[in-house]
């Protein structure tokens, strides 16, 4: 499986029995070569997906900012069972949504799913992500060609990058 | 390196005073009651969590914390065991190459009887769980046996658990001083402590469900067979009663038995006996 | 559960600090002797099928120190694990009995 | 050799909600095997839906999206018996297409 990599004496003697489960110091890691490809002629926003700061990965997939709304709901737990599986959803009722987008702030790369959403389509998106440790996650709706977000903390003890 | 484990020697050593001096009651020649310890068991967890209904214990962790169950039933709408249960009701339908299937095995075509696993054979004089009935069924038919932990197992035991859902656990002690004496071996088995951090299955699963050690959050004793095989999010897949059982061991730092072990089979007919009369609820989701 | 194990911390401190290192450098023998020792505790825990995960890994580390030549770490790590497997047979047998004030009546 | 792709889409009126569950490692390329060596990173980049030779939704995915990735939309415009066909492709090249019925 995962090897388990640098917890201290100290945190093996806290565990108690917990489960060996890799804690990652994702954050530190250098990030990896670019991968190759799949399709040349689709528009995946590769560019995005290298950034790792949250308002890096925005600028890269938008070119503009968001402003926070009220308008956009994002459902998350408030501590994930299990960094790797956190089911995550946000719906909106602004009008001319043409995107809804992911991210989680202190994950190594910060953009985690952008869904496009032609019209005819329900504003409204579940999916499951993995976090690497407890962070904000940011859901951004673009409608009418503005960016609007919406932020929630979720706690996550068991990181995500084990699998 | 030493500091750490000399801590821990200690913690051992104290543990093991702190137990002489608060005395264990003196238990005289015991008889062994299934009845009584069944009833005795469900009562415990029944008054330990009130408010949690009786055929919600199958629900481990889940039956615990309201967060938690949010995100259990999120992911219970397309739930992660989908994938296993599929391959194993294909698996299950494919014939051997003698052209005979699992069914031809089993009481009632394979159909349903996950309740009535394991069952304690006279002929053998030992207990025979679920897996260790279906690699007998492919060994008498001329074909290899499945790894007991993950995989085909975990798909073949998801998909005849699937079949089993909803009706109760239903384990007999038939009246053979053997059978008895697997159903006191597996409670000792159950109550022992092991391990470097000296805990036995009770000390996670009976004194402290629903708490949390680390991020987890522990299942109850009392239906914890129920939801097997379980797809667990940290093994990143599924994983049968004998992962659980390994992996429960290597957790407190106990070198596991091999799967299907003497010990391991009692222990599964002790805690699958205990849950008499609350539903399967197989395959399961787990943290 | 947490109490206790506060309470075996703090026990466990003057074990710990008694544990110094020996002011002599070990040489092969003291290790195969001590390495000896710690075998046969060991099997004696693994016959009792009680056997430790750490016994195990640290009997592996002793023997790997005593291939580079670091027959004080070896010696210590060989120690270390006969500490280990005696503590793991201690505890299956006073368990023979004190499982019994566990159980569920 | 069963398809990777599961889908349910449900027609309610004039919207239908689709829920799908792909079998896919979505390897982050940080973790590492039983030998100690990263695992390379393999996801699923794209994954679409059409609907009456229309893209009703794309996903872009990155790393962070779980192993065996779930998501779960509506869109109005269909109704039972129309083909809702799924696809996705990956980093690596490989994809695997499925069409369901709304039911």
């Amino acid at each position: 499986m995962t090897t388990l990599t640098g917890p201290s004496a100290t945190r093996r003697l806290i565990l108690q029995g917990a489960a060996s489960v890799a804690l990652l110091g994702l954050g530190n890691l250098p990030f990896g070569a670019a991968p190759a490809r799949a399709a040349a002629n689709d528009k995946y926003p590769e560019e995005a997906f290298k950034q790792k700061s949250e308002a890096d990965a925005i600028k890269a997939l938008y070119g503009k900012t968001a402003e926070p709304s009220d308008k956009v709901k994002l459902d998350a737990p408030e501590i994930a069972e299990n960094g790797g599986v956190v089911p995550i959803s946000v719906a909106t009722t602004l009008d001319k949504v043409t995107s809804i987008s992911f991210f989680v702030a202190e994950n190594p790369s910060a953009l985690a799913a952008s869904y496009r959403i032609p019209e005819g389509t329900i504003p409204a998106v579940a999916n499951r992500l993995k976090m690497a440790k407890t962070t904000n996650v940011v859901a951004i709706v673009e409608a009418d060609g503005k960016l609007y977000s919406a932020t929630k903390e979720v706690k996550v003890t068991v990181g995500g990058c084990g699998g | 390196m030493k500091a750490r484990t000399s801590i821990l020697l200690g913690s051992l050593s104290a543990a093991l005073v702190a137990l002489a001096l608060t005395s264990p009651r003196v238990v005289a020649a015991d008889k062994v009651d299934p009845v009584a310890d069944a009833k005795a068991f469900q009562n415990f967890f029944f008054q330990k969590f009130p408010t949690v209904k009786h055929e919600d214990f199958v629900n481990g962790p889940y039956s615990m914390n309201e967060d938690m169950k949010r995100q259990w039933q999120e992911k219970e709408e397309f739930p992660p065991y989908e994938f296993a249960l599929d391959a194993g009701k294909e698996m299950f339908a494919t014939p051997f190459k003698n052209g005979k299937t699992y069914a031809d095995c089993f009481p009632n075509g394979g159909i349903g009887i996950r309740q009535n696993y394991p069952y304690f054979d006279e002929k053998e004089g030992k207990v025979v769980t679920l897996e260790l009935a279906l690699n007998r069924c492919r060994e008498a038919n001329g074909e290899a046996p499945y790894s007991y932990v993950k995989d085909e197992m975990a798909s073949l035991t998801a998909y005849m658990a699937f079949t089993s859902r909803g009706k109760p656990m239903d384990i007999k002690i038939p009246d053979d001083p053997r059978a008895l004496a697997a159903f006191e071996n597996g409670k000792r088995y159950f109550y022992t402590r092991r391990g470097q951090l000296n805990f036995s299955c009770a000390s996670c699963h009976v004194q402290s469900p629903g708490e949390r050690i680390r991020a987890e959050i522990l299942a109850p004793a009392l239906g914890i067979l129920n939801a097997m095989p379980i797809y667990r999010s940290e093994w990143s897949g599924m994983g049968t009663t004998s992962r659980r059982f390994v992996t429960c061991n290597s957790q407190t730092r106990a070198v596991p038995l091999e799967p299907q072990a003497d010990e391991y089979r009692d222990v599964e007919y002790f805690l699958s006996y205990v849950a008499n009369g609350l539903p399967i609820s197989g395959p399961g989701a787990r943290p | 559960m947490k109490r206790s194990l506060a309470l075996a911390v703090v026990l466990a401190l003057p074990l710990a600090l008694s544990l110094a290192p020996a002011a002599r450098a070990a040489n092969e023998a003291d290790y195969k002797a001590a390495y000896a020792a710690a075998e046969a505790s060991s099997k004696e825990a693994a016959g009792m099928r009680n056997q430790w995960t750490v016994t195990v890994s640290t009997l592996a580390a002793a023997k790997k120190a005593a291939d580079g030549g670091d027959y004080d770490r070896a010696v210590a790590a060989a120690r270390e694990a006969e500490a280990l497997a005696k503590a793991s047979i201690f505890q299956a047998i006073s368990e023979k009995e004190a499982w019994k004030a566990m159980e569920i009546r | 050799m069963a398809s990777s792709i599961r889908v349910r889409a449900t027609a309610n009126g004039d919207i239908t909600e689709v829920q799908a569950l792909i079998q896919h490692p979505m390897d982050t390329g940080f973790v590492k095997d039983a030998k100690g060596e990263l695992i390379p990173a393999h996801y699923i980049q794209q994954l679409k839906f059409e609907c009456n030779g229309k893209d009703v939704f794309v996903a872009d995915w990155g790393t962070a999206v779980s192993k065996d990735p779930y998501v779960k939309f509506s869109f109005k415009g269909a109704k039972k018996g129309d083909d809702l066909k799924v696809s996705w492709t990956d980093n690596k090249g490989a994809s695997d297409t499925t069409t369901a019925k709304i039911s």
